[in-house]
């Protein structure tokens, strides 16, 4: 954990993690006995659900409980054990499905994808490669209002700690070409930027996009930042978030190679970092337990400590060792019971550290008055609750170790869902 | 999913830098020992008497709040003796004991606890209990008196007195490093101005005050005292003169700089520490007041929410 | 007294609020939001300053000429109640996007004692008509920029974590007398 | 529920007690406080005027035209408060002076316009006699104990009325008074203090 | 039409109403208020200051014509002679006009006793000019040539402490006073001859 620098006159910096010359491979952890994935979608009514237990899957077969575009994709074959619904955070409700996975010598895998690989399109795509490491998103071209202009492929990690997506940057830039290139084709586009940090610009070059670099200091690769300073000023008014598809290194690492071999490439690269703040990249399949990347480094966990999906500063904690890797895993941090600073409901002293860090220039003092008042509305009339592009960054810094993030996630989630509740009763 | 294992479930950011309040609060205790370890040298025990008996009885009005309201026990974020501290620096240290008591309980109870406690308070505790008490008992507060029974090696005159009643020349009789030197009457930490100065740029590098209202609280008193002093010089004394005296440097670093009723703005806290100077200098030439530094900070605090109105467009807001 | 002293003197040094306690109701009552905190100034503004001149002729020319000067209250009350009803019906008619901004505030202030009070401190005071005018209008001032600075307190402390029985009139009362003290600031400077 | 008379009176003594539960006419309680004595002296002066056009504005309620009543109120209250302001010189000539501007401005208080329109113009005389009545006694005691409160800390004493008075300094030599209290800004913070109590109490 | 003219009667009847009755308070108080005016205001001050007089000061009052306002002396009577006048000087204090009575006995020129009479200071600092005699009681004794002022400024009055604008005031007060006594001493002596027979 970083802490406060001893003179705090200037504002705290935080450098994004730098992929090393000597990094060592990604150490490969074979499929455990069984897999999880988590479904953001609830089985309101299990008669019409998709799936049962006790369904064979194979891999890569798209996994889904309704017939919304939503899908995850088994990375093992193997028989479905247990289907259960659950709450997750600001009340989403999720499905988890258990699959126990066929030994190594009898996986099948699912064909489907291989019969339309021969004629990449955005449609298959999307029908396809959504649940791939790094979890593509393909909607955003089907969107008619806001047709997409360019492309933008993300070569950084933009949490801390992580090296994920510089690791396909430095090691497999060919692949991120390929992928790139299949991307531009089936979407019409020729506009590709790939985002780099400075230190893998020489490398980055290429890969035949447009390479744009961002600094080491955290929020930067941030891609609200992105938009706002890299491309803004390539094209004057294109400030709103419309006209641009992000997509991950990783995630285009997997696209090129899945039309390339039409094998969905399933295995998940992952930054593991442990108590005492040793970094590894694994590559685990997708739907591992955490679990099996703790046994592999003789990782304990005791009552109180605290197992990180994400990055230090907008990760997500899980609730038990069983969470699974998820397509948009990219670190898992385990954190020991003493390192975790515990927050408070004290008031907001008004030190302005958060105005000083602020990445968005909101007034996160104020701002926090109103949303522990609850007062949501007020908060996004007059304190531009709605240009907080949710670096964490706040709470990071607060004196007064209030959940500041928190409360502007909660207030978000809630006025967008009254403002989705108001539009379907309209 | 069925282990007992208990995990830390709770909401990103996983770091936190590791600032606190009490850590604030405890080098800013320790940054004003700097000016209160001279002051208790100069006068001696009672001095040390009133800076104990003022933490110990701001503590103890925030522990008989906290039981009264219900609330959770908040001594410990040390702010309660942070303006225990901040008042009895301002004091003789002859100041009877019922009057420091009085004055920690206007501070703590009156000047935060009753407006929800720490962050809540929209003017500083500390000026405010002493505003209040200098009203009631002037003469208590009136250096010159107060202090009548000690000897010093130096002129044992409250400067800003001299100056008010008499105008510059007798200002002129004060030798900057003396003043600088703590050589002068006056408040228990708010003399000794090498001491001010060594913690107020240590806070100033640790961040714990934004430099930029101290600063311009001390340009705002230096433009303003050589305004009057080119318009009037045998009337007016000089920038050195009001920069070295009365409440200005413990003002300058630790008064104004209190957060909650102060600005956070870059352009705000400009605005506000320069307007503070100004007025100091204001009251201190033509108002009532001898001192004018705790009504000019009441004045700032007030213009606090308006003028912290001016900030920077949020992103996405701008044109 | 020069102009200059005079209206420093009614904006901060005798501020018609903080220092003579006067129109404390409207003060209380329309701080909690800046919007109607601007509003309501911007009424007392306008019509303390027609307010003021008018119960001054009617002073000096009417009730000491015919030796009336005991009805000096009721005259004044009459007047001012009148002319808040004729600027009130003045502006539905004439300047209807003024009127939506003050209409509301207007009827408060007929029973405002910042405005009544001023009328009577004019003569009080003895100032001549043109002092008068200025007095009026200055006065006005100091009471819109106590409540201006007050709303902006008042706003801040509407999120605070205020203990139930102190929450909204009595917490106003106290900020309201540490301004006042604040103005104390001014005391002497003219 | 219709209220008895009695019910009409002591209403003002708790239930509608000005200036605690009715937040209005605020600036005679904080600008005369400044000792018990005073604090009366406005109350009464208050209460006659209360009772006065309470009286008349009910009686007067048939003849006086909806659409000019405030016209009428405010001259009904106006020449009362004028009554009020000539006998007090006449009788009471040391408590006029300190009571100065605000015996005029007693024709401005929200209560007594306030009572005239939400009361005295709806309701039978004897009803209103006894609202008047209950407000305005409400009235002299919050006034009253304001005053002494603020009397007792800020001066060492209690002046009730004329001569009778008590002296803490003779029960406590050394005590020095805390004279905040009877300035401008102890009015305001005296009087929120004491909403404070009443609404603890009250709850 | 009907209401229109009720309205206007109405409003007439009662304004002329009111006015006839305020019109009848007015005449019936408006002595009374004269003189409690003198008893109240001047009243304890000339009482203090000529305590012990053998006639009733402000029953024995005469005016005299300064310019163009007029001002009121009231005589004290001792051993038998009218020899003492009291009136009243203005100096400019922290809230406003102070007013000061001075007593002076036209056959020596001395100030036999001063006194505040009208102040708005505030209480417990200026206001202590009129409640506590250590002020106003330095001036006895004076002579009406002398010149009078505080210590601060050089003179012989020491200020009320945290007052010294208030106690400033009522020295420009007495200076005032003992101005226009010398101006109008010729009318006085010739006025207070009336009121000794
Ligand atoms: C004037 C002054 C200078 C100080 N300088 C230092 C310093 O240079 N380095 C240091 O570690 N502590 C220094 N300290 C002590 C710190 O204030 C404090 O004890 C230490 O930083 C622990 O505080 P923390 O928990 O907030 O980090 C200094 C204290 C004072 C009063
Ligand atoms: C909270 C509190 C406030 C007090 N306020 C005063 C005061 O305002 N003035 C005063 O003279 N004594 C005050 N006292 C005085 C003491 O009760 C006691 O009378 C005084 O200290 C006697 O000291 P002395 O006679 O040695 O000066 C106060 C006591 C307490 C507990
Ligand atoms: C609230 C307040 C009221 C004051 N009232 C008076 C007053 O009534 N008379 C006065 O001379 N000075 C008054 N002053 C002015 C100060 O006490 C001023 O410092 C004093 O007059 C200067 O003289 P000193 O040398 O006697 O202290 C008042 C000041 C304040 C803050
Ligand atoms: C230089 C300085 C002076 C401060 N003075 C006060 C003060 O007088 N009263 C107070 O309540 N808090 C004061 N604070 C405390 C601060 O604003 C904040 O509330 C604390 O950091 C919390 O302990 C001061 C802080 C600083 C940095
Ligand atoms: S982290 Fe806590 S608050 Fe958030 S969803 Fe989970 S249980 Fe609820
Ligand atoms: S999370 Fe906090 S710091 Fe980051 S943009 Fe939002 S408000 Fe600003
Ligand atoms: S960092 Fe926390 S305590 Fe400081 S101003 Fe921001 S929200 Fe308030
Ligand atoms: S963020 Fe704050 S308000 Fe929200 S659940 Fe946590 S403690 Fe409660
Ligand atoms: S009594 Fe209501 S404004 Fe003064």
């Amino acid at each position: 954990m970083i802490k406060r620098s001893f003179f705090g006159l200037v504002k705290p910096k935080l450098q994004y993690e730098i992929i090393d010359e000597a990094q060592a491979e990604p150490v490969s952890i074979k499929a455990s006995k069984q897999i999880m994935l988590y479904i953001d979608q609830s089985l309101e009514n299990t008669g019409n659900a998709l799936l049962k237990t006790g369904d064979p899957v194979k891999a890569g077969q798209k996994i889904a409980m309704t017939d919304s575009v939503d899908y995850l994709l088994s990375s093992k074959s193997g028989q479905i054990s247990k289907i259960s619904t659950f709450v997750g955070i600001m009340g989403k409700k999720f499905t988890s499905v258990t699959i126990d996975v066929d030994s190594e010598s009898s996986q099948t895998v699912d064909e489907s994808f291989k019969n339309v690989c021969q004629t990449p399109s955005l449609e298959n795509a999307r029908d396809f490669l959504a649940g791939l490491p790094g979890q593509p998103d393909f909607n955003g071209f089907f969107d008619m209002d806001k047709p997409v202009k360019a492309i933008v492929v993300l070569g950084v990690d933009d949490d801390l700690l992580s090296t994920t997506n510089q690791y396909f940057v430095k090691n497999n830039i060919i692949a991120i070409k390929t992928g790139v290139d299949l991307l531009c084709k089936i979407t019409g586009i020729s506009n590709a930027i790939l985002i780099v940090p400075q230190h893998l610009e020489q490398v980055a070059g290429s890969s035949g996009a447009i390479v744009k670099t961002v600094d080491s200091e955290y929020p930067s690769a941030h891609p609200e930042l992105i938009m706002q300073h890299i491309l803004a000023s390539e094209d004057g008014k294109s400030k709103s978030k419309s006209g641009i598809a992000f997509f991950s290194a990783e995630a285009v690492c997997a696209i090129g190679a899945a039309y390339n071999t039409g094998k969905l490439p399933l295995e998940k690269i992952v930054t593991f970092v442990s108590k005492n703040g040793n970094k590894q990249l694994v590559s685990v399949p997708i739907g591992t337990p955490i679990q099996d990347i703790l046994n592999k480094f003789n990782e304990t966990l005791n009552d109180g400590d605290r197992v990180i999906l994400g990055g230090p500063m907008k990760g997500i904690s899980a609730f038990s060792a069983e969470y699974p890797v998820l397509p948009d895993t990219d670190a898992i941090i385990i954190q020991d019971k003493n390192q975790i600073t515990e927050r408070s409901d004290t008031a907001c002293i008004n030190c302005g550290e958060c105005v000083r860090v602020c990445p968005a220039n909101i007034q996160v003092n104020q701002l926090i008055r109103f949303l522990e008042a609850g007062q949501y509305e007020e908060a996004a009339d007059q304190n531009d609750l709605f240009s907080c592009i949710e670096c964490g960054f706040c709470s990071y810094v607060c004196e007064s170790r209030i959940p500041v993030f928190q409360h502007i996630k909660l207030a978000k989630h809630t006025l967008e869902s009254m403002k989705a509740a108001e539009e379907s009763n309209a | 999913m069925h282990n007992t294992l208990k995990l830390t479930v709770s909401h990103a950011p996983f770091w936190h830098n590791g600032s606190s309040i009490s850590s604030k609060s405890r080098n800013i205790l320790l940054a004003s020992l700097l000016a209160v370890i001279p002051g208790c040298l100069q006068y001696g025990p009672a001095a040390v008497g009133v800076v104990t008996l003022a933490i110990a009885s701001a503590v103890i009005w925030e522990l008989l709040i906290n039981f009264i309201s219900r609330r959770p026990i908040s001594v410990g974020d040390g702010n309660a003796a942070l303006i225990g501290m901040m008042f009895a620096m301002m004091l003789p240290a002859t100041t009877p004991w019922w009057a420091v008591v009085t004055g920690t309980f206007f501070a703590v109870v009156i000047g935060k606890e009753i407006f929800g406690g720490i962050g809540a308070n929209p003017f500083n505790p500390a000026v405010l209990a002493m505003t209040i008490v200098m009203l009631s008992w002037g003469d208590l507060f009136d250096f010159n008196a107060a202090l009548l029974n000690y000897s010093f090696d130096f002129n044992a005159v409250y400067p800003l007195v001299l100056s008010k009643s008499f105008g510059a020349l007798p200002a002129e009789s004060f030798v900057l490093t003396d003043l600088l030197l703590g050589k002068q009457i006056g408040g228990i930490g708010a003399t000794f101005g090498i001491g001010l100065i060594a913690g107020g740029v240590y806070l100033m590098l640790r961040g714990y005050i934004r430099w930029e209202i101290s600063i311009s609280f001390l340009a705002g008193i230096f433009a303003s005292a050589l305004f009057f002093n080119i318009l009037n010089p045998e009337l007016y004394a000089g920038p050195g003169f009001h920069l070295l005296t009365g409440y200005t440097l413990i003002g300058a670093f630790f008064l104004a700089t209190e957060d909650s009723s102060s600005p956070v703005n870059f352009i705000p806290m400009l605005i506000y520490g320069l307007l503070g100077g100004a007025l100091t200098v204001m009251i201190r030439n033509i108002g009532t007041h001898i001192d004018g530094v705790l009504y000019a900070i009441l004045i700032i605090n007030l213009v606090n929410p308006i003028v912290d109105k001016i900030r920077p467009k949020a992103l996405g807001k701008g044109v | 007294m020069g102009y200059f002293e005079l209206i420093i003197a009614c904006i901060f040094v005798n501020n018609i609020l903080l220092a003579q306690f006067l129109g404390n109701c409207p003060f209380l009552g329309t701080s909690k939001k800046m919007e109607t905190a601007v509003g309501m100034a911007m009424a007392v503004i306008f019509v303390l300053v027609m307010a003021g001149t008018i119960t001054w002729v009617i002073y000096t020319f009417v009730l000491v000429k015919f030796g009336l000067v005991y009805l000096r209250t009721i005259a004044f009350i009459v007047v001012i109640a009148s002319l808040v009803q004729f600027v009130e019906m003045f502006l539905k008619k004439s300047i209807p996007a003024l009127y939506a901004g003050l209409g509301i505030f207007l009827p408060l202030i007929t029973t405002n004692c910042a405005v009544m009070g001023v009328c009577v401190l004019n003569i009080d005071k003895e100032f001549t008509f043109l002092q008068a005018l200025v007095a009026s209008f200055f006065y006005a001032v100091g009471f819109g920029l106590a409540l201006i600075l007050f709303a902006g307190l008042r706003e801040r402390i509407l999120l605070a974590r205020v203990p139930k029985p102190l929450q909204d009139t009595s917490i106003a009362l106290i900020t309201a007398g540490m301004i006042s003290l604040a103005f104390f600031a001014f005391q002497g400077m003219v | 529920m219709p209220k008895t008379i009695v019910q009409e009176f002591t209403k003002g003594l708790w239930e509608e007690l000005p200036p605690f539960r009715l937040v209005l006419g605020l600036c005679p309680v904080l600008g005369v406080t400044t000792s018990m004595e005073n604090g009366l002296g406005m109350g009464i002066a208050t209460t006659f005027v209360l009772f006065g056009s309470n009286f008349l504005v009910s009686m007067l309620r048939s003849i006086i035209p909806q659409k000019v009543r405030i016209a009428c109120f405010i001259i009904i209250i106006a020449a009362f408060v004028t009554i009020v302001e000539l006998l007090m010189q006449a009788y009471a000539y040391p408590l006029y002076l300190k009571l100065g501007v605000f015996i005029p401005l007693i024709v401005v208080n929200c209560i007594v316009l306030g009572r005239a329109e939400a009361f005295a113009y709806k309701n039978k005389v004897s009803y209103s006699i006894a609202d008047g009545l209950g407000i305005g006694i409400g009235f002299t005691l919050s006034l009253g104990a304001l005053g002494a409160v603020r009397e007792l800390i800020g001066n060492g004493s209690v002046t009730v009325w004329g001569d009778v008075s008590y002296n803490l300094l003779t029960a406590f030599p050394s005590y020095q008074p805390f004279s905040f209290m009877v300035q401008a800004p102890g009015a305001f913070i005296c009087l929120g203090l004491m909403l404070c109590v009443i609404n603890a109490v009250g709850d | 039409m009907n209401d229109m003219i009720k309205m206007v009667v109405v409003l007439t009847v009662l304004s002329s109403v009111a006015g006839g009755v305020l019109a009848a308070v007015n005449k019936g108080t408006a002595s009374q208020i004269e003189a409690q005016q003198l008893t109240f205001v001047k009243g304890p001050a000339i009482k203090a200051i000529l305590a012990g007089s053998s006639i009733d000061p402000i029953v024995n009052r005469f005016k005299i014509a300064d310019g163009e306002t007029e001002q009121s002396f009231f005589v004290g009577k001792f051993d038998g002679k009218a020899n003492t006048v009291a009136f009243e000087g203005f100096g400019k204090g922290f809230g406003g006009d102070i007013g000061v009575m001075v007593g002076v006995n036209i056959e020596d020129d001395k100030l036999v006793g001063a006194a505040v009479t009208v102040h708005t200071e505030t209480p417990g600092l200026g206001a202590k000019a009129k409640d506590d005699p250590g002020l106003v009681s330095q001036f006895k004794g004076l002579s009406v040539t002398d010149p009078v002022g505080v210590t601060k400024d050089g003179g012989q009055i020491t200020a009320i402490s945290g007052a010294t604008i208030t106690s400033r005031a009522v020295c420009d007060a007495v200076v005032q006073a003992m101005n226009s006594y010398q101006k109008m001493k010729p009318q006085i002596q010739e006025e207070i001859q009336k009121v000794g027979k």
